[in-house]
């Protein structure tokens, strides 16, 4: 995480940035890969735009820091043609590989990719490359919510006393509805007998009304909640103070909420941004449709500190195992 | 004494137009001290800034074209605000007739496929974007007329409902069959807007813009129906007596007004997304009252007003880009800057009114001009 | 302090108020020029002048609206500086203004208890108390629950008084108190005036009404562009000398009337019915009867329904029952614009609210009701060549000033404004005329034009109907005179068998039997 | 399921509904204040988002840990001095109130963000108030679980309706505000300081609107979020409308509309079929406002209780 608590510190950083733009004329074998994301909601989220940006941090990390690798972002970028604006801006910058994390964006990204040609773009949730109409530096990503889904949803089945699990989503769309109906098939195999309730808040921000659906699934008899998207923090909450417990998605929120989130599907773009770089240093810019599940390791399950049945692990082992060898086929 | 007052009438205050832009300078001072708080520097900042807003327009035509883009719906939708301010009526609702009016042009090529010649499809097109947005005004319109419905919150309410009405509709009849997202078809090529600069996005819209504007004060101020809608706003008890029906005419304006917006949602639906997503646009209806505001809601002061703000923002993209700031701060930073205008302007502006004021109520001050029951009986809103 | 030196209520009285040597400014223009003034307790000094003489700009600095530029003000020779109306206030200097200054969503009680400095919380029995002290000492009638709103304008101008009382009331300004008063109510408030005098209050009369004076005041003093003209006794001055000196030339008083035999029966008012804006009867089936070449005066004490029958005829207002003819035509289904084109015509009693459009040019304002016809248009626009001219022909026919098409109207004085919609009103060529207070408010020159205009159209055959609460100019204007007391006609009379006493009484309902 | 009857249910949508309508009754009950006294204050929106980062970033354990009341403090202190700015702006400088509302809310939204990447990293969290049952009437059947079993700040959000009420009707202050809304020249002429009185309201209205921030993530979520508010401050400017600029009349308005999200939450939990079909979600979440139009054209009346000067600055001598 960046610490922008120390001003000095980010001055410093920031020098330091200017001093790599400024030279960023000279190219030379020295030079770090530059990554850019463009990120429709805050990299804070908790969600969606905090996995990409936490795993490139990861990757970062593990390739040796910023000499090596410079990441720059924008967030929030909620409005499409800013968002647009801002992805041409970093293919002029120079910018090496450029993620379009949000499917809204991938009409700008083939409006320029024949343009940047030595530009590496990738965009999800999508599987289009462009490949077919001759474009050959676009990647396409998905995650395939479902898997993970239905390995929390096994979980749940099996944690659940009250046999009401509930689910919250805002808007009934795209990844959202797939997790959901991932999870949902998970509890469905293994406790036919527990009913799921979906609800939908409507606005992926209004984090008052997700604890307003969280306490009303509550009352409707639900111990077990699930959720996805940033929406859905002030729900956890509620089924903290209520003593319940969270199974989450796309980041891992365990580390904020302990006791309550007994595992998260995280998204961990981690390998695809590896084999996007590597390619990128192969001189290949594009043409793959990336799906992370659970075998390619491009999703995980981490579980909190909650004190879970060993049978409940035995089974979220084997619901993880029927996916990868595809016992268990979930289509959407 | 009447050559006295006439001389102060055409006497400009040079603050009129110096007003705004020392508030503008004004605001960036406050918001690079909150660039420094934040560790940035404010000068590299606002460079970074200027660079994406203009930059060399001799050398690089990008900026400079970004920010054309960016002002076209910001003019439509500013424009649409004039007529409605006009009117006497006061719409929140852009952002929400914008959405319908893009929608309403994805809705016809969903129908239509690419049967259609461009020459024909795009002014099609532009009417059906207009109407949709046109529509979505004059429900609040009707509202106020008919049940005086407060326009300022039902355009909020109907802001909403059109966002859960974009969310049926890219999730349900219009959505892209081909993906598993909220969002619709590409648009044939027969309905898109030409771009004049590649690769920039600069399209022919900008033309749809200007034209709407000039056409829009033409009719405000040149035309009998224009005469009217500013009669009713200006005055509805003299526009009745007059025989103007003023709840046409409050629906009138509302339905232009959304129209504009809806137009400003069509063109930049075909001239740069060239498909619905959810985000498409988002933030213009807003930013379009601000633009009108300081265009002071004119549609001809719409077109600078328009350009400014669109720089602006374009440069904040910039900014955010290359010196690491966040959206939000610029946002912050905007909002100062719509304080500082704000009081500002008005400030002159009463300046120069009480100096004309004063001087009239010389000749007014001991007769009697709104006495009687109808000053203290609750009026009509 | 002796008791001597109290008022009723408990202030200190003040014996003389001086205002020496004031000068104000406004940009482009002095609106006081050096001007001396002194009032004494127990006096009642009238303040004379036209619109714009200066008077209330002088009184709004020693009800602490302006702070004077130069000069000084005392009270009993000590020199005060009043800066904000509470501080007028503290002083004991009360002002009643021209418009009504009350809230009108408050009740009787609140708006007495708004000026009163007490304790944060409100204390409303006891200001119930003092206030029905005050009514009954000065024997002003009011119902302290009931809500400013519901009152007539006559309980309003009570309850000003009552409010100024309240505060001490040294020194009481009234600025044109009797505009929108009935006789009986200016009658009323003489008394109370009288009365006020009798106890001690300096009281500051501020008015153009000659007859007022001389009935009121005991000295006078004259106003003219910012200056005094001269300070006298209320001894034997006569009107025409007041006259002269407020305009500086001789003014025709008494306004030469042709005598001339009405002719045919133009406008025609048949059991009509009209509904307030509460959805109450304020007309209940009246007929009335105007022929060409006539003028049928209607007085009334506002809220009579009076305006409600002119807007009923106009089309702004819908009847619930009855009819109206227009030569002999029913006119009530028609649209405004058909009533205009059949020859009537109407001027509303509030310029600013039905008359005029004030950010409207001059232009735009004299095609209120052309501005869609052919001749003023070309193709879908608006031809503006041909607005010009017309407007600049009647802007030199009324003398309007500025002389600018383009001048904004809520620009323009009050009688200039008042011009611009009698000009767009008679250039329709009406059949049949119905005015409302058509002088109210403006100043005496353009008073005496536009009742010049008045008799004019008159002698050119048209019918006018004539609605005002000015009895004097009802008396100087109308060949018939109709009373009209909520809602029905009470009586119609002759003018030349009117007497204006009894007028009056019929007005106040007194004795609409008798 | 078959142990939920139709009272359970109404009975939780009815508590919760207490517990969402909050924010509102804060926001809404301050901007009551603000518009009587003739300022349209359309910035609650910004206000209420400082309101709540401030107040949870001194209460959370995460930033200054000074405690729930603290951070109640600090949000009212923080949206009295955004009253203050907007006072400023429209009763000194004149400005027009819509639009300065906007700047307002601009300035909350970026502001908020900003402050919450600059002190916070990535997540503020608090204990918040707990449910109190008040003893006895927590017992009644229906009513206790619906009234009696709410956190201190809903009870206050309640008590704060009769306060208002007896604020504007029985002290000099509330009549004065009642006043300059409706006609600031006679108020002026009465010796009222106009300025000073709106000053006062628009102030109040700011940190009640700083309150109904504090109380989102202190009484409510227990967590910030960034632009948490999600336009709930609009519809809280909406229900002054609603409300007639009454108090009382206010509370209903914020309860029916929280009310109608709570029902349309209950219909998705229990799917409730229309016609044998699922209702679309997307149907229903428009339902609240469609239903917040229809009120507003039966409240229609209430106009007449607009205050006359509101949007309109006040200068001695107008």
């Amino acid at each position: 995480m960046t610490n922008y608590s120390a001003p000095g510190l980010r001055a410093l950083g920031f020098l330091f940035m200017f001093a790599v733009l400024s030279s960023a004329v000279a190219v030379g074998a020295q030079d770090p890969i530059r990554v850019a994301i463009v990120a429709p909601s805050s990299i804070r989220d908790l969600s969606w735009s905090q996995s990409i940006h936490s795993s490139l941090k990861a990757l970062q990390e593990e390739m040796g820091g910023e000499s090596v690798l410079h990441i720059a972002y924008s967030e929030a970028m909620s409005s499409v043609s800013a968002a647009s604006e801002t992805l041409r801006g970093y293919a002029e910058d120079g910018f090496d590989i450029i993620i379009a994390h949000g499917t809204q964006y991938g009409t700008s990204i083939f409006d320029m990719a024949h343009e940047f040609p030595n530009t590496s773009f990738a965009w999800g949730t999508a599987t289009d490359t462009g490949s077919d109409r001759g474009i050959n530096n676009v990647y396409a990503y998905q995650a395939a919510a479902e898997e993970g889904g239905y390995v929390n949803g096994v979980m749940a089945a099996l944690l659940t006393e009250t046999n009401v699990i509930g689910a919250i989503g805002p808007i009934p769309a795209g990844d959202v509805r797939l997790y959901i109906s991932g999870f949902t098939r998970g509890v469905k195999s293994t406790n036919p007998d527990a009913e799921v309730l979906v609800v939908y808040v409507g606005s992926f921000s209004d984090i008052a009304a997700g604890t307003t659906n969280g306490r009303t699934l509550l009352a409707a008899g639900a111990d077990v909640l699930t959720g996805t998207s940033q929406v859905v923090v002030g729900a956890i909450e509620a089924v903290r103070s209520a003593g319940g417990y969270w199974f989450s998605t796309q980041s891992d929120q365990g580390n904020v909420w302990p006791g309550t989130v007994v595992s998260s599907q995280v998204y961990n773009w981690v390998p695809m941004l590896r084999d996007i770089i590597e390619r990128f240093q192969d001189g290949q810019y594009g043409g793959i449709a990336y799906k992370l599940t659970l075998a390619n390791d491009g999703l995980r399950i981490a579980f909190g500190t909650v004190d879970i049945s060993p049978q409940m692990l035995m089974a979220a082992g084997q619901a993880v195992e029927d996916i990868i060898d595809g016992t268990v086929v979930i289509s959407s | 004494m009447i050559q006295i007052r006439q001389k102060f009438v055409q006497r400009s205050d040079p603050l009129i137009v110096l007003a705004p832009i020392l508030a503008i300078l004004l605001a960036l001072v406050l918001g690079g001290i909150l660039l420094l708080l934040l560790g940035r520097d404010p000068i590299l900042a606002y460079r970074a800034m200027w660079d994406g807003a203009i930059g060399n327009p001799f050398e690089n035509t990008t900026s400079l074209a970004n920010t054309f883009t960016r002002a076209i719906p910001l003019m439509l939708v500013a424009t649409g605000i004039c007529v409605a301010f006009r009117g006497g009526v006061i719409n929140i609702g852009s952002e929400g007739q914008l959405f319908v009016g893009a929608l309403a042009v994805v809705a016809l090529s969903a129908q239509v496929g690419d049967s259609l010649p461009a020459l024909v499809y795009v002014p099609l097109s532009l009417v059906v974007g207009f109407a949709g947005g046109a529509i979505w005004g004059a429900i609040p319109g009707f509202l106020r007329a008919r049940f005086s419905v407060n326009e300022i919150l039902c355009t909020i309410m109907m802001n909403q409902i059109a966002i859960q009405l974009l969310n049926i509709m890219l999730s349900g009849p219009l959505r892209d069959p081909s993906a598993n997202v909220t969002q619709s078809a590409m648009l044939p090529e027969g309905v898109w807007l030409g771009r004049m600069l590649p690769p920039t996005r600069l399209h022919t819209g900008i033309f749809v813009a200007l034209i709407a504007t000039v056409v829009t004060w033409l009719l405000l101020w040149r035309t009998p129906i224009g005469y009217r809608i500013r009669a009713v706003g200006q005055n509805r008890e003299a526009s009745r007596y007059a025989g103007i029906s003023v709840p046409v005419y409050i629906i009138l304006a509302l339905t232009l007004s959304g129209g504009l917006a809806g137009l400003g949602g069509a063109v930049e639906l075909t001239g740069v997304s060239r498909r619905m997503v959810s985000g498409f646009a988002a933030g213009y209806g807003f930013s379009g009252i601000v633009v009108a505001i300081f265009g002071r809601l004119h549609p001809l002061g719409a077109i600078p007003s328009a350009l400014l703000f669109s720089a602006m923002v374009t440069g904040a993209e910039r900014m955010q880009r290359t010196v690491q700031v966040h959206y939000e701060t610029i946002i912050a930073i905007q909002g100062i800057v719509v304080l500082f205008a704000v009081s500002s302007s008005m400030w002159v502006q009463r300046r120069a009114a009480k100096r004309l004021a004063i001087d009239v109520s010389m000749s007014r001050s001991d007769e009697n001009p709104g006495s009687g029951a109808g000053d203290v009986r609750p009026a009509e809103a | 302090m002796n008791a001597a030196n109290l008022l009723p209520s408990g202030h200190r009285r003040i014996e003389l108020t001086e205002m020496i040597g004031i000068t104000k400014r406004f940009p482009g223009v002095v609106a006081n020029d050096r001007v001396n003034f002194d009032v004494r307790a127990g006096e009642i000094h009238a303040l004379l002048g036209e619109n714009g003489a200066g008077k209330s700009t002088l009184m709004h600095q020693l009800g602490g609206l302006y702070v004077p530029d130069e000069g000084e003000i005392r009270l009993d020779s000590q020199p005060v500086d009043i800066r904000t109306p509470s501080e007028a206030l503290r002083l004991g200097i009360g002002m009643i203004h021209q418009h009504f200054m009350l809230v009108p969503t408050l009740s009787v009680t609140e708006n007495i208890a708004l000026s009163r400095q007490g304790g944060p919380l409100l204390d409303l029995n006891s200001v119930r108390d003092e206030l029905m002290a005050v009514s009954e000492t000065y024997n002003l009638e009011i119902n302290p629950d009931g809500f400013v709103w519901q009152m007539s304008l006559g309980e309003m101008k009570r309850l000003e008084i009552i409010k100024a009382l309240f505060h001490g009331g040294s020194i009481v300004i009234l600025d044109e108190p009797t505009a929108v008063l009935t006789p009986r109510e200016v009658e009323d408030l003489f008394q109370t005036l009288a009365l006020m005098r009798s106890r001690g209050h300096s009281l500051i009369f501020i008015t153009h009404k000659l007859n007022e004076v001389q009935i009121i005041s005991d000295r006078i003093t004259v106003m003219r562009d910012g200056s005094v003209v001269d300070t006298l006794p209320n001894d034997d001055i006569d009107q025409s000398t007041l006259a002269h000196m407020m305009v500086g030339r001789e003014l025709r008083l008494n306004l030469e009337k042709a005598t001339l035999d009405a002719g045919d029966e133009k406008l025609r008012v048949r059991n009509l019915s009209v509904q307030n804006d509460y959805d109450l009867p304020a007309l209940r089936g009246i007929n009335l009867s105007v022929r060409a070449g006539e003028i049928l005066g209607i007085a009334a004490v506002s809220g009579n329904g009076q305006n409600e029958l002119a807007e009923c005829i106009a089309g702004l207002r819908p009847a619930t029952g009855g009819e109206v003819y227009l030569n002999g035509e029913s006119i009530l289904d028609k649209s405004i614009g058909d009533r205009l084109q059949a020859g009537l015509s109407y001027i509303p009693e509030e310029r600013t609210v039905h008359g005029t459009i004030g950010t409207f040019t001059v232009a735009e304002n004299v095609i209120l009701q052309k501005h869609g016809t052919s001749r003023y248009r070309s193709g879908p626009f608006m031809n503006f060549g041909a607005i010009g001219e017309f407007t600049e022909d009647l802007i030199s026919w009324f003398n309007i000033l500025p002389r600018r098409k383009e001048a904004l109207v809520k620009n323009l004085s009050g009688g200039n404004a008042q011009r611009v919609m009698v000009a767009r009103e008679l250039s329709h060529e009406p059949v049949a005329m119905v005015v409302e207070r058509p002088t109210h408010g403006v100043d005496v020159g353009a008073t005496e034009f536009i009742r010049e205009l008045m008799l004019q159209k008159r002698e050119d055959g048209v019918a006018i109907l004539l609605i005002s609460e000015d009895l004097d100019e009802i008396m100087a204007l109308a060949d018939r005179i109709a009373v009209i007391y909520e809602g029905s006609v009470v009586d119609v009379v002759d003018r030349k068998d009117a007497i204006a006493d009894k007028l009056g009484l019929l007005m106040a309902g007194g004795v609409g039997q008798v | 399921m078959d142990e939920r009857t139709l009272l359970d249910v109404l009975v939780a949508a009815s508590a919760l509904t207490m517990a969402s309508a909050m924010p509102f009754l804060y926001s809404a009950l301050g901007e009551v204040f603000s518009q009587l006294s003739g300022v349209f204050n359309l910035g609650v929106e910004g206000i209420m988002l400082m309101g709540a980062f401030v107040s949870i970033y001194f209460a959370s354990d995460m930033g200054l840990d000074a405690g729930l009341l603290v951070g109640v403090l600090a949000g009212i202190v923080t949206g009295a001095l955004l009253g203050l700015v907007m006072a400023f702006v429209s009763v000194t400088m004149h400005a027009d109130q819509g639009i300065s509302g906007i700047g307002i809310t601009l300035v909350g939204r970026g502001l908020s963000t900003t402050l919450f990447i600059l002190l916070a990293d990535g997540v503020l969290l608090v204990e918040s108030f707990q449910p109190i049952r008040i003893p006895l009437l927590s017992d009644l059947p229906v009513l206790g679980e619906i009234l009696f079993n709410q956190n201190i700040m809903v009870y206050g959000a309640l008590l704060l309706v009769p306060l208002t009420a007896w604020l504007l009707r029985r002290t000099t202050w509330g009549l004065q505000i009642r006043a300059v809304g409706q006609n600031p020249a006679a108020a002026d002429a009465m010796g009222v300081d106009v300025v000073r009185v709106r000053y006062s309201a628009v102030i109040l209205g700011g940190a009640m609107a700083g309150l109904a921030g504090a109380s989102m993530p202190l009484a409510l979520t227990n967590v910030f979020q960034v632009n948490m508010t999600a336009g709930l401050g609009f519809i809280a400017v909406a229900m002054v409308y609603f409300g007639g600029w009454s108090p009382w009349r206010v509370m209903v308005g914020s309860l029916l509309f929280s009310a109608a999200y709570n029902l349309q939450i209950w219909v998705q939990v229990l799917d409730v079929k229309l016609f044998g079909e699922t209702i679309p979600v997307n149907i229903l979440l428009m339902m609240p406002y469609v239903l917040a139009i229809i009120v507003l054209v039966f409240a229609r009346d209430m106009q007449r209780f607009r205050p006359q000067a509101m949007n309109r600055p006040f200068r001695r001598g107008d």
